[in-house]
């Protein structure tokens, strides 16, 4: 039986399986159709200090093989999760990434300062990258210096794992990642949402009530294969490969391209119950191709030169 | 509530209603204990080109059989590719979810007021109400004639139903609001009101509810991504008492059925 | 009947409706399948000074929604392209734009001399954004100073309307749309392909034999329509908007974003004949909307502020 | 070559050869004026949630009928969902495309050797060479007896078919090529081959044309996107007499048939 245990930083994950920030609630949601010890980790909705109401509806519509999302943050607030959430969670037999969130540098030091007190977080996913906020969000995933400002910041506050999330809308995402291993993180997410625009012909207004929004699902699939691939060759510590993943051979893409764990984010939508399924198809496949670990397949793409 | 399940279903029979309707039912042994006013997100186990998946109500159940039936209008691809699967074929379907419809209390008299597939649930709900003797009426509009597709199908299961047309091809000429606030100037007793259909009717059968101080619930509708409280796409503007002002809160979980004095209106 | 007539600088086209570089040869491949008087203007392949043999093969892979391609520019050299090619489409009813490639700022403007001598070319699209080539190519179209370096060469080279691509692999889009302005651009084409990769689990090789590729296709529209939409704001010169174009509704968005035209690319493939549905389908919309002229609809997106 | 037209064409008749094979008949009199050797785009009308078509060979024509029909194996989403096709639905056709065989010459005999669905184009061959009087055997091999699904509707065209599989299970035991070297030993007067199929067995029908000096072409079936010569993603290695080196060139312009001694081997 192959291994699927991997190593993110201090944090060690029974599979290489997450659930994607703000696509399990904050776990407790999908508790009753899903066993979440099929799932590695779950990382939260996106907190800030206080409770957001978020944007207005319409916030999700579909366009082709993808997901166009504006859900503007909408959450509890770190406090309310922390007292009221995280106890039905500690019953749960899965790990607790928080997706820390901060209109300034300080409000994501002080989000992740009691996130690290609180009993039952494992780590910390450091959003910088959401592009469905007026202030802060992707401003600061958009610019290294800010990104390196934001996850310094965290770090200080915290001895658990720092996870920056970058934003896939840049130039050069090797920028990014090494902007993070310099300011002390312990892995990368990669990547959040692209920043997309559907518009109804009819009214001549935005399909989403907030205008612009996220791209998620299947379609940014090879988008976030090769981001996961330059980010793994520009720094050592784990990338954790997010984007479009619906199948084993999907997830299998990213480890071969270097990631180290992977997320499913849009797939917990129509599939709450897809871990099951990739978590067999990785043994199927690490068995056939006689490989012990996980680990030894990670970043053994045979790229031309 | 009963506990909800993620299914591979089989669909085990398909019966065309005309036009865009028609009546499929499903095996599921989980969704066959499903209360009135719950629903299923449903979508073709094979070629689901779409992200997501789609919410219908449960119109009917067979708890002895283990099957459900939903009542579908095909509008656009999502109901279309339920629409179009054949006999034996399988979906996935989650549920039962969200919250339904409150029971009336014993000397309480209820009305329903469904129109468009919103009278679906009702159903489901008129066995419930059979079964505890509570004397119930539906009052189902439509357009025309040809938008009371559910008819036959409601009064064979006993229930007494008022009908009218906006263009009096069938029933009462005029909005199904007239023959309800007839009905309800002749109650002498409590009452209670149901409405499930198009925003306008619910809103409309609201405004009824507040002037005459009759308790009422309704069953939005919002645009849903997952049904379990994750996706938020879904939220609708609810005033909850305690509230210093409305707040978005998830229709797949908190509702779909919400008290209507709750609701904020022209929002969703 | 509604005015479809528009506007690319100097160049006016019957109807707002090109065929994008590289996916329709150079126009005499697709000729005795599709009426080409149905295209308002057919942008050739990318030419260089010399002919090219391309990339190794596979050279294409289909991806969720999208196309996975790097053919690496394979073409006949400008001096070909003028002496065999161009008399053939002279004999054709719509506009020639060459797609204009180089290695160096020189090689653009000597490509761009050449063909503005002659006879039968309506334009210059200069691509500085094909992801697909060694030196040259996206190098130039995700560095301002470079946009602006090789557009300003080309305008120096020509009198026909200059027409510099996009590339979408950037962070601020708005800055080469300024960038292309200011070098005395005549338009902007929005957007050329994304960089994806994807991988074949079974071998772990890339599945394009040149590694990476370029994304394209319905999967990449609503990334496109954001890039239309923020370019038609930052810059006054006439947008032509691109990506994923595979009906009458999906090109209206570009045109509500702001574009001035559009450029169908992928369904050229599958669809050679979709340009008439199209057409169809805008003229039955500007007549419902009692819109006279379709650049009356151009850039009137109702954005929520 | 007749011209190439893109339809939508209904889908007739399909027939199940077992297997993942079957037959099937479209209405297109464009492309029912095919020769031997070309090929269609084909996608369904419908749901095509492919970015891209398919080729596939024309088996065979009905001119006066206006129909043509293809032989096709299920292996992917593309060529399931053209499979999946029920009577009477539209596909998208576009067609015929690319060279065909050149006929020989009235002295020669023709010598066809053809393996899994690479065996299609010769039943429409097979026609003309009989209209021209000219004197062919089909050398058909595959795995095993399964893998010899068109036999039956080769014989019905009265060719004269040399069956051979790997296994033994039907016609001679071993490759494809044994039959063809002792016949070829056995011909006195002068022979063409024609070789479509697997590639590794078109290269060596390749070298026994080169041994013996017999003119020989070829049927490449590259990744295919549009057909059209516009996509690029088809090129196969030609080395043209006339030029320094071997250059990529598209085979559904330039091909899909090929001068034998023309193709770079192992580079597809
Ligand atoms: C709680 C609930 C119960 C429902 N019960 C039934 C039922 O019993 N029978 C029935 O026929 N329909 C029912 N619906 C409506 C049904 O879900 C939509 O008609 C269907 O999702 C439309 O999707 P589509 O792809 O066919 O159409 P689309 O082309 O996607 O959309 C057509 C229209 O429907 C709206 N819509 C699309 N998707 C959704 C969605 N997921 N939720 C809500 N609206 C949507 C769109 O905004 C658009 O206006 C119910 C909806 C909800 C929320
Ligand atoms: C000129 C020509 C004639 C052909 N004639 C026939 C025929 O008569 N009957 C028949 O059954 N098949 C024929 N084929 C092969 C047929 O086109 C492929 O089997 C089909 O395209 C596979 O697509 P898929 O989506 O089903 O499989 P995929 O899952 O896409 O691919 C399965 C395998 O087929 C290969 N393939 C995929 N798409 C293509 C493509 N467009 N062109 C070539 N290879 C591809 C892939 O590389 C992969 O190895 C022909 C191919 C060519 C080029
Ligand atoms: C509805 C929705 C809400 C999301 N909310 C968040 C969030 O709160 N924080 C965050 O970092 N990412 C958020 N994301 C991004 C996902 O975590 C993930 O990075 C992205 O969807 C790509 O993965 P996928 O293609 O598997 O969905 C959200 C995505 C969706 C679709
Ligand atoms: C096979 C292929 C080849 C292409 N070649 C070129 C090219 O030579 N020059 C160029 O500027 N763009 C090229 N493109 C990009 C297209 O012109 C277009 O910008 C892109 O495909 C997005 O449009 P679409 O989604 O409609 O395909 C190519 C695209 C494809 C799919
Ligand atoms: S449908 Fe997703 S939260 Fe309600
Ligand atoms: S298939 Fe597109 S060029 Fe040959």
């Amino acid at each position: 039986m192959p291994a699927l245990k991997v190593q993110i930083g201090s944090l060690e994950l029974r599979n290489p399986l997450m659930a994607a920030s703000g696509t399990c609630g904050y776990g407790v949601e999908i508790a009753n159709v899903v066993d979440l010890s099929t799932i590695g980790a779950i990382v939260t909705k996106g907190l800030y200090m206080s409770a957001r109401d978020g944007a207005e509806v319409p916030r999700i519509v579909e366009t082709p093989a993808g997901l166009l999302n504006a859900i503007g943050l909408q959450g509890v607030g770190i406090r309310a999760f922390v007292d009221k959430v995280l106890p039905q969670l500690r019953a749960h037999d899965t790990k607790v990434i928080v997706n820390v969130c901060g209109e300034t540098v300080d409000e994501y030091a002080e989000v992740s300062r009691i996130a690290s007190e609180a009993d039952g977080v494992h780590g910390l996913e450091v959003n910088i990258s959401c592009p469905n906020v007026k202030t802060g969000g992707i401003a600061f995933g958009t610019d290294p210096v800010m990104t390196h400002d934001v996850v310094s910041a965290v770090r200080r506050a915290t001895r658990l794992p720092v996870i920056p999330k970058l934003s896939p809308n840049v130039t050069d995402i090797t920028v990014f990642a090494r902007a993070c291993e310099d300011a002390g993180a312990d892995a990368i997410s990669c990547v959040n949402t692209f920043l997309g625009l559907a518009i109804d012909v009819e009214s001549r207004k935005p399909r989403l009530a907030f205008g612009t929004g996220g791209l998620s699902g299947p379609a940014i699939r090879p988008l976030a294969v090769r981001m996961t691939w330059q980010a793994a060759r520009a720094v050592k510590i784990p990338i954790i490969g997010i984007g479009g993943i619906a199948s084993a051979s999907d997830a299998l893409e990213f480890f071969i391209a270097g990631a180290r764990a992977v997320q499913v984010g849009t797939l917990n939508f129509s599939r709450p119950n897809i871990y099951s399924d990739i978590e067999a198809g990785l043994i199927e496949y690490l068995t056939r191709h006689k490989l012990a670990d996980i680990n030894d397949l990670v970043g053994t793409i045979q790229y031309p030169r | 509530m009963p506990p909800a399940a993620d299914r591979v279903c089989r669909m085990v029979k398909r019966e065309s209603l005309g036009g865009s309707y028609s009546l499929l039912t499903f095996e599921s042994p989980e969704v066959s204990k499903a209360q009135a006013g719950q629903f299923a997100m449903i979508q073709p186990a094979v070629h689901a080109d779409l992200t997501l998946r789609r919410p219908f109500s449960i119109m009917d159940t067979d708890p002895a059989a283990g099957r459900f039936s939903i009542f579908l209008k095909a509008i656009g691809p999502g109901s279309r590719a339920v629409a179009d699967l054949r006999e034996g074929e399988s979906a996935r379907v989650l549920g039962p979810l969200g919250h339904g419809f409150t029971p009336p209390a014993a000397d309480e008299r209820a009305f329903l007021v469904g129109g468009g597939y919103g009278v679906a649930p009702f159903a489901l709900f008129s066995r419930s109400l059979n079964r505890d003797r509570v004397n119930s009426r539906l009052f189902y509009g439509g357009r025309s004639a040809a938008e009371l597709p559910l008819v036959e199908e409601l009064e064979k299961r006993g229930m007494a139903v008022t009908l009218s047309t906006d263009d009096g091809t069938r029933g009462e000429k005029g909005r199904v609001t007239a023959p309800l606030t007839a009905a309800l100037d002749a109650e002498q007793g409590k009452a209670r009101l149901y409405a499930c259909g198009p925003e306008p009717m619910m809103h409309a059968v609201a405004r009824i509810a507040l002037e005459r101080k009759i308790p009422c619930e309704v069953s939005l509708d919002p645009w849903m991504g997952c049904g379990l409280g994750t996706c938020l796409g879904c939220v609708v503007k609810i005033q909850e008492p305690g509230e210093s002002k409305p707040k978005n809160r998830p229709a797949c979980t908190e509702g779909p059925v919400f008290d209507s004095t709750r609701v904020i209106w022209g929002r969703h």
